[in-house]
């Protein structure tokens, strides 16, 4: 395969023994962590899929969560009113795809006028807003901001079994959207983000590949809502909110913008750290203030580690290998 | 007569009260190739960019190969097979230097909307890539990102970029501006070649022997307004010229 | 689970975030409870109660996860809490699946013990059909076939509060006349007051939480003068201390410290003041009603937490709370209580309601609206 | 007429209030670019700051400069640390901004408790005027007066000092403000903290007019804020100033023709003009 | 007499590069010397060096004795240099005047009469005087930023190719201009215009990947085609 090629075999090795390890976490886990993992696999891909905006393209997108949030309420508004099986589920996820293109396009089609980065910023959170606010009001359907909870297809509801299926969902759309980031029109974007008049005139259409781009990252997100909805069997009007935008954000800083797999590290990182933060609470009382601490995660993450947890390693071995090859040219005189 | 490429009746601009661009009509024939000359402030810039479509004249008209592209978008220009440099450096600065040209260089492929076909499968292009990058003397610096260069190699890179999507027809900003004089001999050079693959040209120079030696008209402009427009050595022998522009020639160009 | 080992409670509430003082409230109060229900030992029939705290941060998903964590890990023979109903609502599911009891305490929406109830379900609190039915008995009783308009926030909390009020009072044959649904975070309550001065109802119905609350606008644009009373639920202390310019106005509440007489709550006043050096609140009391249920359905089946038992011993039960007697319903696991019909008098830190009449458990019991197929 | 004479007068005096709400966050996020989220917080500390000092000494006024006092040194405390760090960097102000709000907001619930705080105006300037059928409240009519005053008073500051020009520039090329010899550092961070005491003063006079003060009241004014500098346009004072009065009157006028749009009004507004005028209704072209 | 600016051995890096790799320079009071090299060569750093914009690594800068590495860019300036950056760095939405302004605020009392100055050297500027900077051509931007170099008492300016992008009416101008001011203040100047850099300096420095490899007079710089060819490639 064409993918593994580009792979040294040190990476490869790596990888498979990750990936085992995540094969057999389950059979050694309580059910809370395994839970956990689950949502983390699935923040995963919601975090990808904002870094897709944000990293390669540039643009801070305040409504993100519109996605995320529509595809756990459609899966929950699907399974509640037509019954919890797999036809239903697949029924679930093509309206979510065609919901969060559609709302992509809107979303493009208002935004994408020109105004940059900061009004850009604002509008989208103006639209999220909007979205969040109808939900809340569409009670006979959404319940309000009590949330929605829901029956889910019989298959899913193992958690071990779920284990698996956030696993392979992750891995499938890491596959997917780094062969999106590689394509021509993922290397356009990133053209985009850094100059977009210039792109201009080097002849692309620069508001189609953003919406492109914005599409791409708006069907990732709708995916991991629909998958976020099925692990909590719960849908609420906070999957929609601003809060829930700046979570992604977060995922992606802390893990590193533009780097994609970013995302992974810093939802694992992000998770783990909250819920430890939580667990401490019966140790010391002052772990009760866990908001403390968790904030100052963020002041950290952006004071020390810019670049997130990937942009450091990868500044790392950029280090590495140019004493590397310093030591060489010295070698050499 | 050869056909007419680029041709403006009567283009105007005005910003508030300044009419930067007045009544400009020129008509430029392919595989000419033409220098702007004009003091600064004269309007040369913003001549560009009506041509290229990054401003819309409040009055007149653009024709390029025989259409009114006056109403076009720069996108839709760049795809009839215009391409312009800027004056001030304008390059993708956190790319790379090779991914600078390779994207102009997939914008003239014309790879299309693809997106999950891996960009790196496109070895045609890549190899091409390499070629500008050799041409313009920035082999050696194409993994270093395009803001990390000095700005002479970032007009290298401008100028490559350009080339790269092989227009019909070539607007250049003073592609010269801060190269070190050893290495401006290797542009004339790119110009000359790319001239004779049949690409016509329009260049804004301030470098008198350079433009001297490429030209086969120079059109000058002043005030906004074309002042005089022919032969090389006779326009630039022009009293006027001489004055609104070349001055009193108390600094001897070394000669090439 | 283990039968000799200690019976092991979780306790799932907002302890940190926007609801952290009623999740405090209610957390002191429950342990308060625990020792007043076990005199002081914490033991019930031998076993030792021991009560594993998780904070829900007051978001759903975050209650699920703690919940499953005290279900799975800790291994908690049932669950009280919490203080939100959008926290409960998303962990209702999990007390069926774990067939562990949920014993919800204060979270009031009404669907809590309506169309999502299911049979691990009971609720100490009570919910806001019945804060509704309470306000519709002051009214109807002060005022017989009074016009009545209700101001309250756009918000899900308002709706729930209001859409009960409407059949409620209608079953009390008063009028309903109009609604204001100012958006929760509004500054200006102008518009809303003088529409509902130019609709001139006999009462309003004010129902508002939060910071901005529009006490001070309902005095400045002086309903009282065109002969419209204000009335509202008496809140929570904190709450209270804006409603200073309320003072004279008659309406009902669900706890204040002087208000019940009984030695519970005499209980619960001493030992609070003693150990907090400040007086009981509405979630405290909350909390040491939710714990004298817990131990008295201990006490009756002889420190057995099989669910089954436990439910057996629930249904119908009756047991002591700072607010006097209360019972869970059998068709629906809601404790049915009595409210109080108070008037706000002058107060040195705030406005202190005064007992006007306990109103009956039994006349604002609300309509049961578990579904009827629901499994019992 | 009455109705219409009340609604013009609490819409100027709502607008005064979003003004004063929002206009530490114009010339933060309008003039310096940083996308602040602590605004809702430094509104929070400014709120309970004057609160705490007003019942402890009975002043008013000691209140009011206490909270402009207290906020103007956390503003330089989060500049001087964390936002000096993060300029030109959006995604890293919204971090580390929002990293600063969890915590402090926590702090407000440590210090003095999650529950609101009650508050009441001062003596002379509780009661309300009434003229004919109309009810003038006092302390909105203070607020309107405070909040042109503070209008005016920034317009010259930024207008006829060097210092709307060092930031216009510093924000574009603060190496070559340095290299023309001014301290751009030292601007930076004056500046942040006078934009975070307004914020401050913001929240003090907002405590007496809804009568109590809540750790929840911050972020909900922090979009406010957000939506008047955005739809008055960023980097223009005055554009916020007309922004603000603008809210105001369309949030009263809302109120009474279309109560049941008044939840969604604001951000549809902001969504509406952005979309048609990215600059803003008042604003120059925003930049970047 | 001791030199008005002294580098040595000086090497700076920008984020994991280091660029300038042993430096030294020695430019007295009076004197405007030119520095020369090819693109990428270091020219643009050293100055940047110098004003505090690039990180020292080692070596020493010392303006009239006193060491200025590490010091704050401002109080650098302030210290008397004045800079002329490659890319303009003009504020542009700022006016011409401001731009001005800015520059001026500089010294406790600046006088009109430099400002005016500049306004006689630049009519351009003149014209544009109460337009956004952004407005401008590339050239009078170059213009503008000379200016604002200009416009204070300096002991010492750095110029980064003055002449990219002006008509050749104005280099003219521009060297009689900086012949005249170098008789008071002291010139670095970076150049590819050969010609104006014979016109204004009399010493040079010739700087390739990173370091100083040769100096000397201008004078012998043209009567040697040879050193020419060597250094500049020309002819
Ligand atoms: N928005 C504007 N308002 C007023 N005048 C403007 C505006 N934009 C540009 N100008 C003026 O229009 C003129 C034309 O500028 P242009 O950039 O075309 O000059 P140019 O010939 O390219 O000069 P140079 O050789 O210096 O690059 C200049 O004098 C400039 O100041
Ligand atoms: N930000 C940066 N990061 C990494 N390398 C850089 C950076 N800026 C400059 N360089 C490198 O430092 C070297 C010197 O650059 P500098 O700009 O000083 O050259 P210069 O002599 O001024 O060239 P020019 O004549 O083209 O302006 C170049 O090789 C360039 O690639
Ligand atoms: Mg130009
Ligand atoms: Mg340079």
């Amino acid at each position: 395969m064409k993918l593994l090629n580009n792979m040294d075999k040190k990476t490869f090795l790596a990888l498979g023994v990750l990936l085992v390890v995540l094969s057999i976490i389950p059979h050694f886990s309580k059910l809370s962590t395994i839970t956990l993992i689950s949502r983390i696999f699935i923040l995963a891909v919601y975090g990808m899929s904002y870094d897709i905006l944000r990293g390669y393209t540039g643009f801070i997108n305040l409504g993100h969560a519109l996605f995320f949030g529509s595809g756990a309420y459609i899966a929950g508004i699907f399974f509640t009113n037509f019954g919890n099986n797999l036809v239903v589920f697949g029924m679930a996820v093509i309206v979510t795809v065609v919901f969060c293109s559609l709302a992509a396009y809107i979303m493009g089609k208002i935004v994408l006028r020109g105004g940059g980065v900061i009004a850009a910023a604002m509008i989208t959170l103006a639209l999220g807003e909007i979205v969040r606010n109808i939900a809340e009001r569409w009670r006979s359907v959404t319940m309000g901001a009590d949330g929605l909870p829901f029956k889910i297809p019989d298959v899913f509801r193992d958690r071990i079994g779920f284990y698996y299926y956030a696993l392979i969902f992750l891995i499938i759309m890491t596959v997917v959207l780094r062969q999106f980031i590689l394509s021509p029109t993922g290397r356009v974007l990133m053209a985009i983000r850094e100059n977009e008049q210039r792109a201009e005139f080097l002849g692309y259409e620069t508001s189609k590949y953003k919406l492109i781009g914005l599409q791409v990252a708006g069907i990732a997100s709708g995916l991991a809502g629909i998958m976020f909805g099925i692990l909590n069997r719960f849908a609420n009007t906070d999957l929609l909110s601003v809060q829930q935008t700046l979570n992604a954000l977060l995922i992606t800083l802390v893990g590193g913008t533009g780097t994609l797999y970013g995302a992974i590290v810093g939802s694992a990182f992000v998770n783990a750290v909250q819920n430890y933060l939580l667990n401490l609470r019966s140790v010391h009382p002052i772990f009760e203030r866990w908001l403390l601490f968790f904030g100052a995660m963020y002041v950290i993450v952006v004071l020390f580690m810019p670049e997130g947890f990937v942009g450091l390693w990868n500044k790392y071995m950029k280090e590495r290998r140019t004493k590397k090859n310093t030591k060489a040219i010295e070698k050499g005189l | 007569m050869a056909e007419t490429l680029i041709r403006t009746e009567n283009l105007s601009i005005s910003f508030g009260a300044h009419k930067a661009v007045n009544g400009v009509s020129i008509s430029l024939e392919k595989g000419l190739f033409t220098t702007i000359l004009g003091p600064n402030g004269a309007g040369k810039t913003t001549l560009f960019n009506l041509i290229s479509g990054l401003l819309k004249p409040t009055e007149g008209k653009i024709f390029f190969k025989g259409t009114d592209v006056t109403g076009l978008s720069p996108v839709e220009r760049v795809k009839m097979g215009m391409g312009r440099s800027f004056q001030l450096t304008n390059v993708f600065s956190r790319l790379t230097t090779y991914e600078n040209v390779r994207l102009a260089m997939q914008a003239h492929e014309e790879v299309g909307y693809k997106i999950f076909t891996d960009h790196r499968r496109f070895k045609s292009l890549n190899e091409k890539t390499e070629e500008i990058l050799e041409e313009v003397l920035l082999k050696d610096k194409k993994d270093f990102l395009a803001g990390e260069l000095s700005h002479g190699e970032q007009r290298k890179l401008e100028l490559g970029m350009v080339l790269a999507l092989e227009p019909e027809v070539l607007l250049l900003d003073e592609p010269t501006a801060g190269m070190s004089i050893e290495e401006v001999p290797t542009m004339i050079d790119i110009l000359r070649r790319t001239k004779k693959k049949g690409t016509t040209i329009i260049l804004i120079e301030h470098k008198m022997d350079m433009v001297k030696t490429l030209s086969d008209q120079l059109i000058i402009i002043v005030n906004g307004a074309k002042l005089v427009e022919g032969d090389p050595e006779e326009v630039s022998r022009n009293p006027e010229v001489l004055k609104a522009y070349l001055g009193g020639g108390v600094l001897n160009e070394p000669t090439t | 689970g283990d039968e000799t080992g200690p019976i092991k409670i979780g306790g799932l509430t907002s302890l940190s975030g926007a609801l952290q003082d009623y999740g405090d409230q209610m957390q002191k109060g429950f342990m308060l409870g625990l020792e007043y229900a076990t005199d002081g030992t914490m033991e019930v029939a031998g076993r030792k109660i021991e009560v594993i705290w998780e904070d829900t941060t007051t978001v759903p998903e975050v209650a699920r996860e703690r919940a499953i964590k005290l279900l799975d890990e800790e291994k908690v023979d049932l669950i009280v809490g919490p203080a939100s109903s959008s926290d409960a609502f998303a962990i209702l599911e999990l007390a069926e699946e774990f067939q562990k009891i949920l014993m919800i305490e204060p979270a009031a929406a009404d669907f809590l013990t309506g169309p999502s109830w299911n049979r691990y379900i009971f609720r100490t609190g009570r919910n806001s059909a019945q804060d509704a039915a309470a306000m519709a008995d002051v009214i109807t009783t002060n005022k017989p076939g009074a016009k009545v308009a209700t101001l309250a926030p756009d918000s899900a909390f308002g709706r729930a509060m209001v859409d009960p009020f409407v059949q409620a009072l209608a079953d009390k044959g008063g009028d309903l006349i109009q609604q204001e649904f100012p958006p929760a975070e509004t500054t200006d309550f102008t518009s809303y007051i003088l529409r509902i001065r130019e609709a001139a109802p006999d009462y309003v119905y004010v129902i508002w939480a939060g910071a901005n609350n529009p006490w001070s606008q309902l005095m400045e644009l002086n309903l009282e003068q065109y002969g419209i009373q204000i009335t509202t639920g008496a809140p929570e202390i904190a709450a209270l201390r804006s409603m200073s310019p309320m003072v004279g106005m008659t309406g009902f509440t669900v706890y204040y410290n002087s208000v019940p007489e009984n030695p519970v709550n005499d209980w619960l006043v001493e030992n609070h003041k003693e150990k907090y050096n400040a007086p009981p609140d509405i979630f405290t009391s909350g909390g040491m009603a939710a714990a004298i249920a817990v131990v008295t359905a201990l006490e009756k089946t002889g420190g057995n937490t099989d669910t089954e038992a436990l439910i057996e011993a629930l249904r119908g039960m009756e047991f002591e709370s700072p607010t006097g007697k209360r019972y869970f319903r059998e068709d629906d696991h809601q404790a049915i209580q009595p409210l109080f019909e108070i008037e706000l008098t002058e107060g040195s830190d705030h406005p202190i309601p005064k007992l006007l009449r306990v109103i009956p458990a039994e006349d604002i019991a609300p309509p049961i609206s578990v579904p009827a197929d629901a499994k019992r | 007429m009455d109705i219409f004479i009340t609604l013009l007068i609490n819409g100027l005096a709502e607008g005064a209030l979003i003004f004063l709400m929002a206009s530490g966050l114009s010339i933060i996020l309008g003039l310096m670019g940083v996308v602040n989220f602590t605004h809702g917080t430094l509104f929070l500390w400014g709120g309970y700051s004057f609160v705490w000092i007003y019942t402890l000494t009975n002043s008013f006024v000691l209140g009011i400069l206490a909270s402009i006092l207290i906020v103007f040194a956390l503003g330089v405390f989060f500049e001087k640390f964390f936002v000096s760090r993060v300029y030109g960097n959006v995604p890293a102000q919204i971090l580390i901004t929002l990293g600063l709000q969890v915590i402090f907001t926590d702090l407000v619930r440590l210090f003095w408790g999650a529950s609101p705080i009650n508050v009441a105006r001062p003596s002379y300037l509780a009661g309300t005027w009434s003229i004919g059928g109309v009810t003038i409240v006092q302390y909105r009519v203070f607020l309107i007066v405070v909040g042109a005053l503070i209008a005016i008073g920034i317009h010259i500051l930024l207008n006829k000092t060097k210092i709307g020009m060092v930031i216009r520039a510093g924000v574009q090329r603060p190496d070559m403000v340095q290299a023309l010899g001014i301290n751009i550092k030292l601007y930076f961070t004056l500046v942040f903290a006078a934009g975070a005491a307004l914020a401050g003063l913001g929240g003090a006079l907002y405590a007496p007019l809804v009568g109590s003060i809540s750790s929840t009241a911050g972020m909900h004014n922090q979009v406010l804020a957000f939506i008047v500098v955005v739809i008055g346009g960023m980097g223009s004072f005055i554009g916020s100033a007309a922004g603000s009065v603008f809210l105001g009157l369309m949030g009263a006028a809302v109120a009474w023709y279309a109560p049941s749009l008044a939840v969604v009004a604001n951000v549809t507004l902001m969504a509406a003009v952005l979309a048609f005028k990215p600059s803003g209704l008042f604003g120059l072209a925003v930049k970047k | 007499m001791n030199p008005l600016l002294k580098a040595e051995d000086l090497v700076s890096y920008i984020g994991l590069y280091t660029i300038l790799q042993g430096v030294s320079v020695e430019i007295h009071q009076g004197e405007a010397v030119a520095l020369l090299g090819r693109n990428g060569a270091g020219k643009t750093t050293f100055l940047r060096t110098i004003m505090g914009l690039v990180n020292t690594r080692s070596g020493s800068i010392k303006l009239d004795g006193e060491s200025i590495v590490g010091k704050p860019t401002y109080e650098i300036a302030k210290m008397g240099i004045g800079y002329v950056p490659e890319d303009y760095g003009v504020f542009d939405e700022l006016t011409i005047e401001e731009n001005l302004k800015i520059a001026m605020w500089k010294e406790d009392k600046p006088t009109l009469e430099k400002r005016d100055y500049v306004l006689d050297l630049f009519p351009d500027l003149k014209v544009a005087y109460k337009r956004l900077a952004k407005t401008l051509s590339g050239g009078q931007r170059q213009m503008l930023s000379i200016s604002r170099a200009l416009v204070n008492e300096n002991k010492i300016i750095l110029i980064d190719e003055p002449s990219k992008g002006l008509a050749p009416v104005v280099i003219e101008r521009l060297a009689l201009a900086l012949k005249e001011i170098s008789k008071s203040t002291t010139i670095l100047l970076v150049e590819q215009n050969f010609a104006l850099a014979c016109a204004v300096a009399e010493r040079y420095y010739m700087i390739d990947e990173g370091k100083t490899v040769d100096e000397g007079t201008i004078k012998e710089l043209i009567e040697d085609t040879e050193l020419q060819r060597k250094h500049l490639g020309v002819i």
